[in-house]
């Protein structure tokens, strides 16, 4: 257990290098430079040169890299190229506001779908099961934005019953962070919880079909509690892998949603920099992406040893 | 293992090579009891599949970091000789390493350690590309009727395929002689597999087996799986070809009855060695070891329980010799 | 049994939908879909534009028929790009070494961590946004699904039975892989293909919709939604249109990926026999 | 001897397709029944049907009726038979692998049962119950056991795990559905040994499927035959596997005994077993049958003096006198 948990923590660390030095290497082989990019093609070579000497754009390729990687063990983002501002404080603060996104609507989308994939798979012979299993089927077809703008037009537009975007920390005026916060999170939230819900359906099919289930009956249990005390940890492990997945899908989806409804969070902070040509702040939040995900799956790996004692033992 | 006499090695492989192939031939010596057909000592100049201390250990994932993984012996040291036309039987139960003998035999699985001679060449070393002679010789049954033809591929496909493989001719006429010759008729040849009941696909996997003219056929577990119903035609089908093409069988099975029914010789195994091996009737009517003695006294059969033999009385023949610890699942 | 094939027809039904509008925007739209109209200016369904005109007065209908095109292309080139690569890789990684197999495993865990709408925005940070750049970045990101189904598919046959028999047979590795491995997997992938396209859709309407994707003047259907966002007061309908049409293309392959499961899966069709028993 | 289970006319359908038909069984307390069949005869539905237990799709028809409850089994609804399950009829299963959850305690597994059905109130009770009754059931270090999760454990304890839960609560009726097919010789022995002991312990009444007779033989006093979803023959053992009336019965015997040979080939049935529900009308065996007449092509009539003892066939083996 002790040695799967290590080989697990090693492929962290490896993918996490690999990462840097792929999203490193991403902006390296760009024709020109970083600076060029950011002062546009229509610079002057001298501010060029001034941008990438004050940058230390100029040194060697590996010790540009050495210094990134250093200073993100130290949590030291570097300055943008833009505003040069420091970039850390500011990408925390856009973290902040992707958490709240991220993990509120996470939170909906197990709310969601954990009821409703088991009924699904319990009644998937009865008409109320396929009607659910069917309107599961089109909000997986529905992607966040469009729910995004859907609901916009609905509830803001419309019925006028919420803000139609915008964003403001909790702790200024909580009210206003709530009412600002129901549409996005929605949006984020419905789509994943119908993602959600099919695999729990599916997995939870799989295990109504499993030998101990019938055992289980056979003892007297009833089929729903035979079900829930048998069943639902074991179709777990399918789902939690899913859900360490759809979490890359949740980000993404984020950021299309924070464009949506104007949130100063990652997304825009990463879409801003991209329109801003700001290479080292879209490096940055890339990375911090990414590992965002891989940590994930890390944590994914560790929920299998807690629910699968298989996996545990000495094998 | 009670007999400490018969358990030539421990687990450890500390004993040299040597003294360990020589206690291999002390059992097979002594279990054949001085019979004639006592063949399983080296020096048979008729025997077509000779095993010479035939080791094969599989190395388990590693628990530590700082050591390689655990090695368990599948094999340990198993030294047989079959003689060519012979109808040779290995029985054992699960575990008992039968199926991994057989397919180190076919040059499926390569050993650890020892020597593998078929018809005189050493195939224990080879590279399977260089093992063209082996597969024109020797041809396979497998056990699972439902998995061990391809369900994409239609019968005259399939029974073509040991031809096809090695580039050889495959005129159509060669494929529903061969067909018939398993008692299917030629309008199966166009059909799939799932069209067929587990005897008729048993049927098809004896045709492929037959089409390049082998002279060893090996079958591990041919009729397990089948209805009882349908299991004797199987077996009939198998002695009818073996006697009419002048095949040597080597028959894997953990049934003690079907063996004896089929083969003039057996082995019996458990744990990865040969534990007794002689004629079929005598290791059946007058086991020599007591493992073997607990293999037949288990066995349920009609005409005893007739006679009012009971599941105690089982048990209690099961439980006679040491059975080995139950080992834990393979999954 | 019914409600298998049902899936089954109305995915295909939606998917064809799709591609005929597609195919016939070659040779005819109801108006060309870049001519502005000023007059026509968010004008409602009408006989002259079935689904209205947008801000600039453009046929919505014809452009959401072009639209399509730039849906279906970057869903083939994409998806078939990543099965072309992921195929063989899973394939590999099944047959050879194990060592092969894990390592290429990990790297698919690692290629994951890159969804394809993040990696089209590295890639346009650098090289500007394109259709292109849509293309290669979803399809690098759905390289590890085919890699991943069919190894494990690969895998599961190379277990099987007829494998031992055909390298008794004396079947080579290579023709193992053709004759036996690649048939049996094909389903897999015919079902991945279609999950995957569905996937590619939504991503590639997302980059559209962050002006990532196709240019301002291909039409295509994130873009549209995108351009309604500021116009939902005056037309919703504006929205509407492409939203359907982007949930009816994903829901028609998804149904189709799910029908085409059910009739394919061999472990489905003996859970039926099974039961019967 | 009271019946502890009677079934009449039991049937098995999915959709119009007929599985089990017209299944009429009686088992008294302390009576051990077997039910012989290939695949396709239905045994298994069968058993699965007397549980209520059957997979999603298939629906039983006919009456079961268990001594003691008023109730017609079949068409009961859960709220009638979850409270028989475990505590007066219990199920051991073919495919000891996959029987217990993976994810829970051996020893939770089987205080489950005691706890559902209130032979414990306590669950401390109840688990030390459960460590009791995998002593019983010959588990070495059964405390241990009770702790280990089903993949620490061989195939041969799981089974008997499988029986401590079936038999926890000490049923009147213990169903086995092919209990050893999975497991080796030996281990199978053991567990035959277990099972017969722990139904005589409890003076239960033991239906015992299996395809095979010597299995039957060994366990059972009385077996039923079945073949195409019907009971073809049923009788005392002795007098089933010695004086076989139904054709198929014969043939069967004949086939499966591999000392016995007609110039050195088994005799065999020709043909294969069809699929299920794919039997022909009239007689089952017809189609394989030697004996067959057009007479056959009617459902022949049972033969003997009750459901228990006698044939359906048209033409039955001769006896001598």
């Amino acid at each position: 257990m002790i040695l799967r948990l290590l080989s697990r923590l090693a492929v962290l660390v490896a993918s996490l290098a690999v990462s840097t030095m792929v999203v490193f290497g991403f902006m390296v082989v760009l024709p020109g430079s970083p600076a060029r990019v950011a002062l546009g093609v229509n610079a002057s070579d001298a501010s060029v040169a001034q941008l990438e000497q004050e940058f230390g754009l100029d040194r060697p390729k590996g010790v540009q890299y050495l210094d990134w990687v250093g200073g993100l063990l130290r949590f030291d983002l570097g300055r943008s190229y833009v505003s040069r501002a420091e970039i850390a404080p500011q990408i925390a603060d856009r973290l902040q506001v992707t958490l709240w996104l991220v993990v509120t609507s996470t939170v909906l989308a197990l709310v969601i779908a954990v009821p409703l994939g088991v009924l699904m798979a319990v009644r998937h012979r009865r008409a109320s099961g396929v009607l659910l299993s069917a309107l599961s089927q089109v909000g997986v077809a529905v992607p966040a934005f469009l729910a995004g703008v859907l609901l916009v037009a609905l509830f803001s537009v419309r019925l006028g019953w919420l803000p139609a975007n915008g964003w403001t920390p909790p702790v200024e005026d909580p009210a206003m962070f709530l009412e600002q916060l129901v549409l996005p999170v929605l949006s984020l939230g419905l789509v994943q919880g119908a993602v959600l819900a099919r695999y729990v359906r599916s997995a939870v099919l799989d295990v109504m079909r499993e030998d101990y289930i019938r055992t289980a009956r056979a003892k007297g249990l009833r089929p729903m509690r035979a079900l829930v005390r048998h069943g639902l940890r074991n179709a777990a492990i399918p789902v939690v892998t899913v859900l360490g997945l759809q979490l890359a899908t949740l980000l993404v989806g984020a950021v299309v949603i924070e464009r949506v409804f104007v949130i100063p969070g990652l997304g825009s902070g990463l879409l801003d920099a991209v329109a801003n040509r700001d290479l080292i702040l879209v490096q940055d939040i890339v990375m911090l992406l990414v590992t965002a995900v891989l940590i994930v799956n890390f944590v994914v790996d560790l929920l299998y040893l807690v629910i699968d004692p298989r996996l545990r033992s000495v094998r | 293992m009670t007999d400490p006499s018969a358990a030539p090695q421990p687990p450890s492989q500390a004993a040299s090579q040597t003294t360990e192939s020589l206690e291999s031939d002390a059992i097979a010596s002594r279990s054949n009891s001085g019979d004639s057909v006592a063949s399983a000592v080296a020096g048979n100049e008729s025997s077509i599949i000779r095993l010479q201390d035939v080791r094969r250990e599989f190395r388990r994932p590693r628990r530590s970091l700082l050591q390689p993984g655990p090695v368990v012996p599948a094999l340990r040291g198993v030294t047989l000789d079959i003689a060519a036309g012979e109808r040779f039987g290995i029985v054992g139960e699960s575990g008992c390493g039968k199926s991994t003998l057989l397919r180190i035999i076919a040059g499926l699985d390569r050993p650890t350690s020892g020597s593998v001679q078929v018809a005189g060449r050493e195939i224990s070393g080879l590279r399977e590309g260089r093992l063209g002679f082996l597969r024109d010789q020797m041809q396979l049954v497998l056990q699972d009727p439902m998995s061990s033809l391809d369900p994409r591929m239609r019968v005259r496909d399939i029974i073509a395929e040991p031809l096809v493989a090695q580039g050889k001719p495959h005129p159509r006429t060669r494929i529903v002689e061969l067909v018939e010759s398993v008692g299917l008729s030629a309008d199966a040849l166009d059909r799939y597999p799932h069209q067929f009941s587990g005897g008729q696909r048993q049927r098809i996997s004896i045709a492929r087996a037959l089409a390049p003219d082998p002279r060893i056929l090996l079958a591990d577990e041919p009729v397990s799986a089948l209805d009882v119903s349908v299991r004797a035609q199987v077996l009939n089908l198998i002695l009818e070809i073996v006697e009419r093409l002048d095949l040597t069988l080597v028959f894997v099975s953990h049934d003690l009855s079907v063996v004896r029914h089929v083969c003039e010789r057996v082995a019996v195994m458990q744990a990865g060695e040969v534990v007794e091996i002689g004629p079929t009737d005598q290791v059946y009517d007058e086991p020599a070891q007591p493992y073997t003695r607990s293999l037949v006294a288990a066995i349920p059969h009609l005409r005893t329980a007739l006679e009012g033999r009971t599941a105690a009385d089982l048990a209690a023949g099961a439980a006679a010799a040491t059975v080995p610890p139950d080992r834990p699942g393979e999954n | 049994m019914r409600r298998r094939s049902g899936t089954l027809v109305i995915g295909g039904s939606l998917v064809a939908m799709v591609i005929l509008a597609a195919l016939v925007s070659f040779v005819w739209t109801p108006h060309d879909p870049g001519l502005v109209v000023p007059q026509d200016r968010l004008a409602g369904p009408s006989g002259k534009h079935w689904l209205g005109a947008d801000k600039l007065g453009r046929d919505e209908l014809s452009r959401l028929m072009v639209g399509a095109r730039t849906t279906l292309l970057v869903g083939i080139v994409s998806v078939g790009v990543a099965a072309l690569i992921g195929v063989p890789l899973g394939l590999v990684a099944a047959m050879t070494w194990r060592w092969l197999g894990e390592i290429l495993m990990r790297v698919s865990d690692f290629v994951l961590a890159f969804p394809a709408v993040l990696l089209a925005i590295m890639l346009t940070a650098i090289y500007g946004s394109g259709v292109v750049i849509a293309m290669i970045a979803i399809g690098i990101s759905t390289i590890p699904a085919f890699a991943r189904v069919v190894r494990s598919g690969a895998l599961q046959v190379m277990s099987t039975e007829y494998v031992v028999a055909a390298r008794a047979a004396g079947r080579r590795p290579v023709g193992i892989g053709l004759r036996h491995v690649l048939p049996n997997v094909t389903s897999l992938i015919i079902v991945q293909a279609s999950v995957s396209f569905a996937i590619a859709i939504l991503a590639e309407a997302a980059l559209s919709f962050l002006g990532l994707g196709a240019p301002p003047d291909v039409p295509s259907w994130g873009r549209m939604l995108q351009e309604s966002q500021s116009l939902l007061q005056q037309a919703p309908r504006l929205a509407i249109v492409p939203g359907v049409a982007i949930a009816l293309a994903v829901l028609g392959f998804n149904l189709l990926g799910d029908g085409l499961r059910d009739l394919l899966d061999p472990r489905l069709q003996q859970r039926r026999v099974e039961v019967q028993r | 001897m009271s019946a502890v289970l009677k079934a009449e006319g039991l049937g098995v359908h999915t959709g119009d397709l007929a599985l089990v038909q017209d299944v009429t069984l009686t088992v008294g307390r302390g009576e051990r029944v077997g039910l012989i069949g290939e695949s396709g005869s239905g045994k298994s539905l069968t058993a699965l049907a007397l549980m209520g237990l059957l997979p999603e799709g298939l629906h039983a028809t006919g009456s079961v009726r268990l001594d003691g409850s008023p109730a017609d089994l079949v068409g009961a609804d859960e709220d009638e038979l979850a409270p028989l399950r475990g505590k007066r009829m219990s199920m051991v299963f073919q495919e000891p692998m996959t029987a217990l959850n993976p994810t829970m305690r051996i020893g939770d597994q089987v205080a489950e049962g005691m706890l559902l059905h209130r032979a414990h109130r306590r669950r401390a009770a109840a688990r030390s119950a459960a460590v009791e009754l995998l002593d019983d059931v010959g588990l070495p270090s059964p405390a241990e056991a009770a702790r280990a999760y089903p993949h620490q454990l061989s195939g041969g304890q799981r089974q008997r795990v499988v029986a401590a839960i079936a038999l926890a609560n000490d049923p009147d009726l213990l169903i086995c559905d092919e209990p050893t097919t999975a497991l080796d010789v030996t281990v199978q022995a053991l567990v035959l040994d277990l099972i017969t002991r722990g139904v005589a312990a409890r003076d239960a009444a033991l239906l015992f499927i299996t395809h095979d007779l010597g299995v039957v033989a060994t366990v059972c006093d009385r077996v039923l035959v079945m073949y195409g979803g019907r009971i073809v023959e049923a009788g005392e053992v002795a007098q089933v596997f010695t004086r076989p009336r139904h054709r198929y019965t014969s043939g069967l015997l004949a086939a499966s005994d591999l000392a016995r040979t007609d110039d050195g080939r088994l005799l065999t049935i020709p043909g294969s077993v069809p699929q299920a529900g794919a039997f022909p009308a009239g007689c089952v065996f017809r189609n394989r049958c030697a004996a067959a007449t057009s007479a056959c092509e009617t459902l022949p009539s049972w033969v003997g003096p009750d459901p228990e003892h006698g044939h359906a066939c048209v033409h039955p083996v001769e006896v001598p006198a």
